[in-house]
Formats: structure tokens, C-alpha cells, sequence
């Protein structure tokens, strides 16, 4: 699949959930279940400090293609943090570089992308696409 | 719950308490943020600028006499407000941080030098600490801070040690924002000034709740601002006593502050005009005396008891919810719920009480060094204000309870 | 005269303008000390108090978010309205007084020192002499004043003179608030540039009245007041270019200006938030907005085409007053006719044409080293915005023939 | 004639009339009947300085009784002033200092009571009183 299609996936499970507090439900469970960051990761210099909580984000490149894997310390940030994964983990920088991200907004969270700096999810977008650029030119 | 005074009735002064948030009834628990404002006080606003908004202090037209009127009428209802002994010692800023920035700038300009010390407290407003840093930066003084104990009350006895020569000046919250504690004022004022020590009162979090007399704490300084009292944005008071004004070099430069300018020489004008440069928000200091008649008419001691009623059913309350955690165990608690859920972070906990319609605050709440000595970075903070109601209260128990079942 | 808009329901936006005053229909020739607000501005203030009061920046909920979104989306409207490049660009102040004491502070700890100069006009209002005064007295510096001509304009050979290495600032009005005099802007910063020296603009006269372009200026610094273009007192903007705002250090601590707070050591936030401190006045932003849509729906072109007309036609019908006596002869004058009447007190005249029902302004209006250059304590201005008639004109002359008459 | 008897006087004749510019009329007759200050006084130290105006007044003490002669740069606050001559010029201090001025305000001219400073017309009711005062005292 490519972004899109996941996004038109991830859009259609929100779609089908009405109520405001099922699709945070989601969004828990979601969190719940992304991968613990390796703990030697957790780094000053890999972290995204938001006012309100934080997020750490590690990049490989291997055989051109970007690898995240990330975390944070809310959960339901931790749910944002699990889709932009399965969207851009294991793209091509180019990929990531083109990606038009409409599904946050799609399903609803699109608070979450407000600059103010609440959390650490925008700063974290941003730095995906630092990190996919930086190995394109490297 | 038994009330004195009718919260239904008073609500009904506050349109925006019929607003519904994702569906749900709006309830606004994040009154120490910021208040939200009768009928009357935007009324007056409107009938302000459609009626008599003009310049101040400076036309001899009917318009700008009549502004002028209204504005130096706000000034004594701030100091009846607030028991001042005259209305010339009450100055228009912009907030409680411009009040405080302003004495940190004029009353240092006045009285300090190198090596001398401020003494603030662990549990400050940033509002509070950073003013008193970036003085001792320029003036390289040193900033000392009383320490708290694990619930957050003040050390008095570290307190008194702290006291020397070298102190100018005490700044200290009057109750604080987080916890809602209220500082021993009276003891610590009388003990600075027993020492010449003067001593500015942060009062953001108390004018709101408690009625307050300047002459009766003997503050020398006292802030606050009129957001959080039901006023509107943009104003502030700083009230100062007139011994300290009167040796203070002004802070702003322009507009009705000076008595002459020369390029040579400027004089200027006598208080409180000296610290207010440039066009005062002569509107908004007519909304905020109208928004404190509305407090005075409801009375501040209902307003305290009908709050410390909903606080001890808050708390009786929210007790019960699994996992709940309050911060502080505080003998005189003011309006403040400040606390935790076991296992979960206070981002989440606000971000899904928004979805139910609650509006509290989650962060560090600006007062980042007091989370840190009490081992925590954020918090959630519900905050009421008179016209919050125990049925406020049971939605947010209920929501926190609902909250608690979606992370297990 | 024909006016290509339509004046009439122009009025009718502005409540005020139905006033009666001692009987008579209100004539408001005051703008230029603060202007009338339209409905929409008004309406902007209760709409956001009643639907959207909320403390921005700081909370999750739904109510703080709208309230940050309005106050930032004011922040995009300003830099649009000024073309500056980025909205990061301007800071929210109270007003220009307070804009330019930022800067004379926060660019004084930055780039000034003892023996420095900061240059100045001799046509400045207080606001942007004092604060300069200011500077100089604590950082032991001089002021330079650049000298104008007996009409009131600036001598720019002068000014070419008086820059020099240690000339840290140029700080120049855009229009005199007595004259209504341009300065030639684009011509002065180019020189100063040229030597390395920054330009401070105090636009508080021109906005209403012309297009402003910040960029097209090169202006460095460019500063104005909500209320001098029909929004909400208490609100004031300052344009900087981030390269120097990011060099400056703050003017205020507390609030949102912080990043991260420590007793030891505190970090500033970034720009904007770095230069506001304390709670902003997020209501006033969001009716600054709506009152510079008000200006754009109607268009600064055809705004100043009006006032010019209605400036040609005022000194046309003014000169045929006996002892009229317009001061200064300017080639570019804007919405101003400062005058006397020959053998009468300014404040006299001020005083009768207000029972007249006509609003203007005597006095030396905070310039008072630019009446004393011109040879006068006082003077008489009437001062006009797009609202304005040539009924007003005609209304202003026949009090004036009246008032002549009284005191032969 | 007693101080309020004077004020009756005034009173009523601004009373008589019904147009505002022609109370004004009669203000600024009144102002430029007032007999000009001697020369001599017009200095720094008899100057009361208003933001938009000017007054001099001089005071001298003859007999127990008070001599008032003062001046101003605008007719109207000469016209105020020659008012006030009036009513305070030869009294005794006494009854200067128990006076109630109450005619400004009957005649509809309170505006130049207001604490705004832009003319010296209070600080010069103000300045009557201190002389009075001293003189008593002394
Ligand atoms: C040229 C000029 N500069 C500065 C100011 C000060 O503006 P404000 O009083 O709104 O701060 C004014 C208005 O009074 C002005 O006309
Ligand atoms: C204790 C305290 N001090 C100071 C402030 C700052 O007030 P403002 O943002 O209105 O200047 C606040 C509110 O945020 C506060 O709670």
C-alpha cells in the first residue's frame, strides 16, 4: 500500500466510530500498542519536548528506506506517534518528502497540529521530514 | 449543597455557560486561567465605545471628559475594591505581569545594587520569578528563593533565616496557582518589615476569592489583573504605596507621564500618571470596575463560602475516583483542585475531559520550579470560580471516572 | 464633493457618530488622538467574550484553542495589513508608547552603549522622545535631534549630517500627529542603512491613512496603536525584523515568554512569544483583526483619496475664516489641519466649539518641543478620518465665524 | 453683600439665559473687563501653569482682609477668574476658608473643576485658600 491507501484506511476506521470518546478509545489502544522505544534511545538528543509532554523519535536508513521508531510519554500522542509510523516507516525519503498528510485532519485531530505547543506531535512531523531529507542528501 | 447566594440566577449573567463543547454542556473549570464575564461588564464595553469613547486626559470635549470620568472612577473603585488608601496609588497596567515587571525595573532603578537580594518563594507564577531574575541579571544581585515542604506550604522558619540587609524586597504569591495555598501573609509582611524590608503580594489568584485589604496586610505592593476577576483582557492593576511610587523612576516614557519635555530636560507628571505612559485601555479600566461592582454586589464572603462549599464536595468527590490524586495536603485551600490520575498523563486526562465538555488545564500551569520540587511535570488543575456548581462537579467525576476505564 | 465611497452608510457603522452633544449633532474632528469603532469591532469583542473567552497558549480545551487560533490569526492579519514577511515578526504590545519603550529597552541592552547616540526629530510626539530620554540617562548616551524648517519639515541635509558611527538608532515618525506632515521615510532609511544604522518608525499617524508597507519601508522597527485605527484601546503592535528581535533580549518576564524556567538559569521562548509576556489581551487582538478588515473592505486608497479631498476642502473653507491661521505650509499633509485663530486661545476656541458639538483638540498634544520650535504653547487641530464630511468642515467653519465674533 | 448672596447674583444671571454660547458670551465679557495683572506679578512664582492655560495671581493683606487681583491667558479662565475676584476679593480669611463655591457647578461650568489638568482654574481655587490661610496664620 501506499500512503494514501493507508490513509484512506486509518480514515476509514475513525469514520466508522461515531462517538468522540470511541475514537480517543482508538487512539488509546493504538498507543498501547506501539513498540517501546529501545531505552538507549531515549536521549536528549532524540527528544521532542512539547510544554505538556514529550516525544522521542530515532531514524535508520537502510537500502533507501527510512526507518522510525518513536515514543511518548501520553498515550494517546503514543497513537499519533503508532499511525505516523505505519504510514512513514519504511518509505523512500522521497516518499515521506511528497507525502501530503491529510489524514489527521480527516479524522478529526487536526487540534492536534495546532502550533501551539502543547504537545510535541508537530515538532515531531517536522522532524521525520528533516530526517528523511538529511538522508537523501547524504 | 446549600448555597447563600443563587448560582442559577448568577450564571444566567454568563452567556457563555450555555455554550455546549462537542455536543456537551460547557463546564468551564479553568477559572484561574482565566474568567469568564457577565452581561454587564461586555455591556459596558459596547455602550463605552458607542457612547463615550474618546481620549483621555487630554481634550477639553464633552467625549473625552466623559472618558476621562469613567477611567478615573475605575481608579477609585479599585481602591475601595482593594481598601487603598487613596486612588492615586492605584496604577493601570496591562496584567499582574506588567504590574510586576514594572516594580522589578522602577523599584530597582530606585533602591538596588550589586550583591543585594530579592526573596521570592518556591511555589511563584513564572509572572513571579522571571521579572526578579532578569533584575538581578542586569543588576548583578542575587535571587533567593523560600523553600516548601512536600505538600507545598511555605517554610516560615526558612523564611525568617532568608531575611538579611542585603534583602530589598520580598515578592510572594498570595495564594498560589497551582495548589491554591494561601501564604501567612500578615506574619510575613510584618516580619520583612520589621527588617525594612518592603514586600509586593502577587495577587492574581486571591482578588477573585477573598476580599482583599491592602492597609490591612500593609503590602507595599499589590498585583493583579482584571481577566481573572470577571474584567476584561488587557488590563491590570498595580497598587503601590505612594512613599514607594513617589521615589520610583518611571518605568514607560511618553504620553501623559511627563510635565514637561524638553529635548534637554523632561519632568514628570505626579502619580499615578508618572507610570502610566502612553493611552491607558481607559475602556477596559471602566469594564473592570463594572466587573468588581458585580463582584461586590454578590459579596466576596458569599462567593468565598459557596467556593469552599464546592471545594469540600470536590474533594469528598473526587476522592472517590479510582486512581485520583490530589497534590498537596494544604489547611486552607482556595478554589484550586490540583491533581493526578494514577498511570495517567495529565494531557491525556485534559485532552478527553475536553471531549466531555470540562474545560480544566493540564501543563505545569507556569510555575515550572514548584512541579519540580514536588517530583512531577504536569498536573491537572480544575480551578472554580462562584459561578461553578456541584453539578460541575459530578460531570467531572463522572468524566474522570469514564477517563480512568479507557486506559486499563 | 464626490467621494468614491459612500460616506453615508460608512457612518452608519459607527454609532457614536449619532450622538448629540449640547444638543447638537456630534462632529468628530479628534482622530488623530484615538477614532471611533465600528459595529463589527464591537460585535468581534462581545462575540469572543460571550463564545470563545479562554486563556490562549496554554490549556487543551476547546475554548482555549479557538481563543489562541483568533489571537494568532490577528497576529497573520497585522503582518498582512503591513506586509511584513513573517507574522513571527509582530508583537503584540499595548500600545505605540509601549511598543517603542520595548524597544528602547530591549535594543538598548542589546546593541548601545555609553557615548552612543540614538537620533530623533524634533517633530516626535513624548512617546518617542522620553522613552529615548530614558535610554540615554541609564546607559549614560546622547540624543540628536534632527532640526526642521519653520513649516515644520525636516531637514534632511541635516539629517545626513548628524549620522554618524556612534548613531546606534534613528527613531522618526511616520506623520507628524501635529502636522500631518510625511517624512521622507524611504530616502531617510536608505541613508541610514547605508551606514549600518537601524530605523525605528512610529506609524501611530499613518496607518488609518495610508497603505504601510514594511517591507517596500526597509523600516527595521515600525510601531502603532489599536485605537488610532478604529479598534479596541489597550492594543498595540510592534513590526520588527526577526534578524534584530532574536538579538534582542526580552523587555517583560513571566507567562508565555519563558521556555523553560529554573531558579538557576531560565531560557527564553522563541519570537513573538519571547516580547509578551503575561497573559496577552487575546479579546483585543482578535478586534484589532476585525477593525484592519473594516480598513481593507473599504480600502486604504479610496480612504485616502476621501481625507485628501477632505483635507483640499477644509483648508479651503478654514482659510476663509477670519484670523485663520494654518500652521506650517507642507506639501504632504495628511488628515490634519493644526491652526489658530488670530488673538484667541487655542483653548478657548477648543472649549466653544465643543459647546458647538464639535470635537477637536488643543493643547500642545504631547509635542511640546515641536511647539516651542514653531513659537507656540498651544494650537487648535482638527484631526479627521474616513468618516468624516464636508458637512463636518462646513459645520467646523461656521462655529469658528461664530467664535470670532465673540470676542470682538 | 455675603459670599453665597454674590453667588445667588452670579447665578442668576447666567440663570437668564438659555443658550450655552451665550453664557459663554457673558463669561468672556466678563473676562475681558477684568482689569490686567500688574506687570510686576506676572512671574514664575505667582504662575499656576494648567496643561492648556495659564493663571497668575497675586494676594496681598490689608485691614484683616484679603485683596485677590489675577490674570489668565485665556479669556474664558479670565472670566472664571474675575468670578471668583468677586466673591473672595476683600473678605477675610475666614470666610474665604468656609466658603462653599458652589456656583460653578449652578452655572453649569463644573467641566472646569475637573482633575484633569488642563487649565490652572482649581489649582488656583486651591492656591486662594492658601494664601488665606497664610495670612491668618500669620
Ligand atoms: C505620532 C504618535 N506617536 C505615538 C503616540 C502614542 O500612542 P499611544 O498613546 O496609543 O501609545 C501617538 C498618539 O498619541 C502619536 O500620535
Ligand atoms: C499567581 C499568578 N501570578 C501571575 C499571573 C500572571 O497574570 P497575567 O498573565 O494576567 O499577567 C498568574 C496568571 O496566569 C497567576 O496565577
Amino acid at each position: 500500500m501506499n500512503i494514501d491507501e493507508i490513509q484512506e484506511n486509518i480514515i476509514q476506521s475513525f469514520d466508522e466510530i461515531e462517538d468522540w470518546m470511541d475514537k480517543y478509545q482508538l487512539l488509546i489502544d493504538m498507543g498501547n500498542s506501539l513498540s517501546p522505544l529501545d531505552e538507549q534511545y531515549k536521549k536528549p538528543q532524540h527528544l521532542i519536548e512539547g510544554c505538556q509532554s514529550r516525544v522521542w523519535i530515532h531514524a535508520s536508513y537502510k537500502e533507501g528506506k527510512v526507518y522510525f521508531e518513536a515514543e511518548s510519554d501520553t498515550v494517546i500522542v503514543k497513537g499519533l506517534v503508532y499511525l505516523l509510523l505505519k504510514i512513514f516507516s519504511g518509505r523512500t525519503p522521497d516518499e515521506i518528502l511528497k507525502a501530503d498528510l491529510y489524514f489527521i485532519e480527516r479524522i478529526g485531530l487536526k487540534e492536534h497540529l495546532s502550533p501551539t505547543r502543547a504537545n510535541g506531535f508537530t515538532a515531531m512531523l517536522k522532524q521525520m521530514r528533516n530526517y528523511a531529507l538529511a538522508f537523501k542528501l547524504s | 449543597m446549600e448555597s447563600k447566594f443563587d448560582v442559577a440566577s448568577v450564571r444566567k449573567q454568563f452567556p457563555i455557560l450555555e455554550q455546549k463543547v462537542y455536543g456537551q454542556p460547557l463546564v468551564y473549570l479553568d477559572n484561574a486561567a482565566t474568567t469568564q464575564k457577565p452581561r454587564s461588564v461586555v455591556k459596558r464595553i459596547e455602550d463605552a465605545y458607542f457612547g463615550q469613547n474618546a481620549n483621555v486626559h487630554r481634550a477639553v470635549h464633552l467625549l473625552s471628559q466623559q472618558a476621562t470620568e469613567a477611567h478615573e472612577a475605575a481608579r477609585v473603585e479599585v481602591q475601595h475594591f482593594i481598601n487603598a488608601a487613596e486612588s492615586d496609588e492605584i496604577i493601570f497596567t496591562r496584567g499582574t505581569t506588567e504590574s510586576i515587571n514594572l516594580v522589578a525595573f522602577s523599584f530597582g532603578e530606585a533602591f538596588c545594587r550589586e550583591g543585594d537580594e530579592i526573596l521570592i518563594s518556591s511555589m511563584e507564577h513564572h509572572s513571579n520569578i522571571v521579572p526578579w531574575q532578569m533584575l538581578c541579571e542586569r543588576k548583578k544581585m542575587h535571587l533567593k528563593v523560600i523553600p516548601i515542604d512536600d505538600n507545598g506550604c511555605l517554610l516560615f522558619d526558612e523564611y525568617a533565616k532568608l531575611l538579611s540587609p542585603k534583602v530589598k524586597l520580598l515578592a510572594i504569591t498570595h495564594v498560589s496557582n497551582v495548589l491554591g495555598v494561601e501564604n501567612p501573609l500578615r506574619q510575613m509582611i510584618e516580619l520583612a518589615h520589621s527588617q525594612g524590608i518592603p514586600v509586593l503580594v502577587d495577587g492574581a489568584q486571591a482578588v477573585a476569592h477573598m476580599s482583599v485589604d491592602v492597609q490591612a496586610l500593609d503590602a507595599d505592593f499589590y498585583a493583579f489583573s482584571s481577566h481573572k476577576i470577571f474584567g476584561p483582557t488587557g488590563v491590570g492593576v498595580l497598587y503601590a504605596k505612594r512613599n514607594l511610587l513617589e521615589q520610583m523612576p518611571p518605568y514607560q516614557g511618553g504620553g501623559e507621564m511627563i510635565d514637561q519635555v524638553h529635548f534637554e530636560k523632561t519632568t514628570y507628571n505626579k502619580i499615578p500618571f508618572k507610570f502610566e505612559a502612553g493611552t491607558p485601555d481607559f475602556i477596559g479600566t471602566a469594564a473592570l470596575a463594572e466587573a468588581l461592582r458585580f463582584v461586590e454586589e454578590i459579596g466576596l464572603d458569599k462567593i468565598a463560602e459557596h467556593e469552599k462549599q464546592l471545594l469540600d464536595y470536590a474533594l469528598e468527590k473526587l476522592n472517590q475516583v479510582k486512581g485520583f490524586q490530589l497534590i498537596g495536603k494544604i489547611p486552607e485551600r482556595h478554589a484550586i483542585v490540583p491533581f493526578l490520575l494514577k498511570g495517567i498523563h495529565s494531557y491525556d486526562v485534559g485532552l478527553l475531559l475536553d471531549k466531555l465538555g470540562i474545560a480544566v488545564r493540564t501543563g505545569s500551569h507556569c510555575a515550572q520550579p514548584l512541579l519540580e520540587r514536588l517530583g512531577m511535570d504536569t498536573c491537572v488543575r480544575a480551578s472554580f470560580a462562584f459561578y461553578n456548581t456541584t453539578e460541575d462537579i459530578d460531570r467531572l467525576q463522572a468524566a474522570l471516572n469514564r477517563i480512568g476505564n479507557m486506559f486499563n
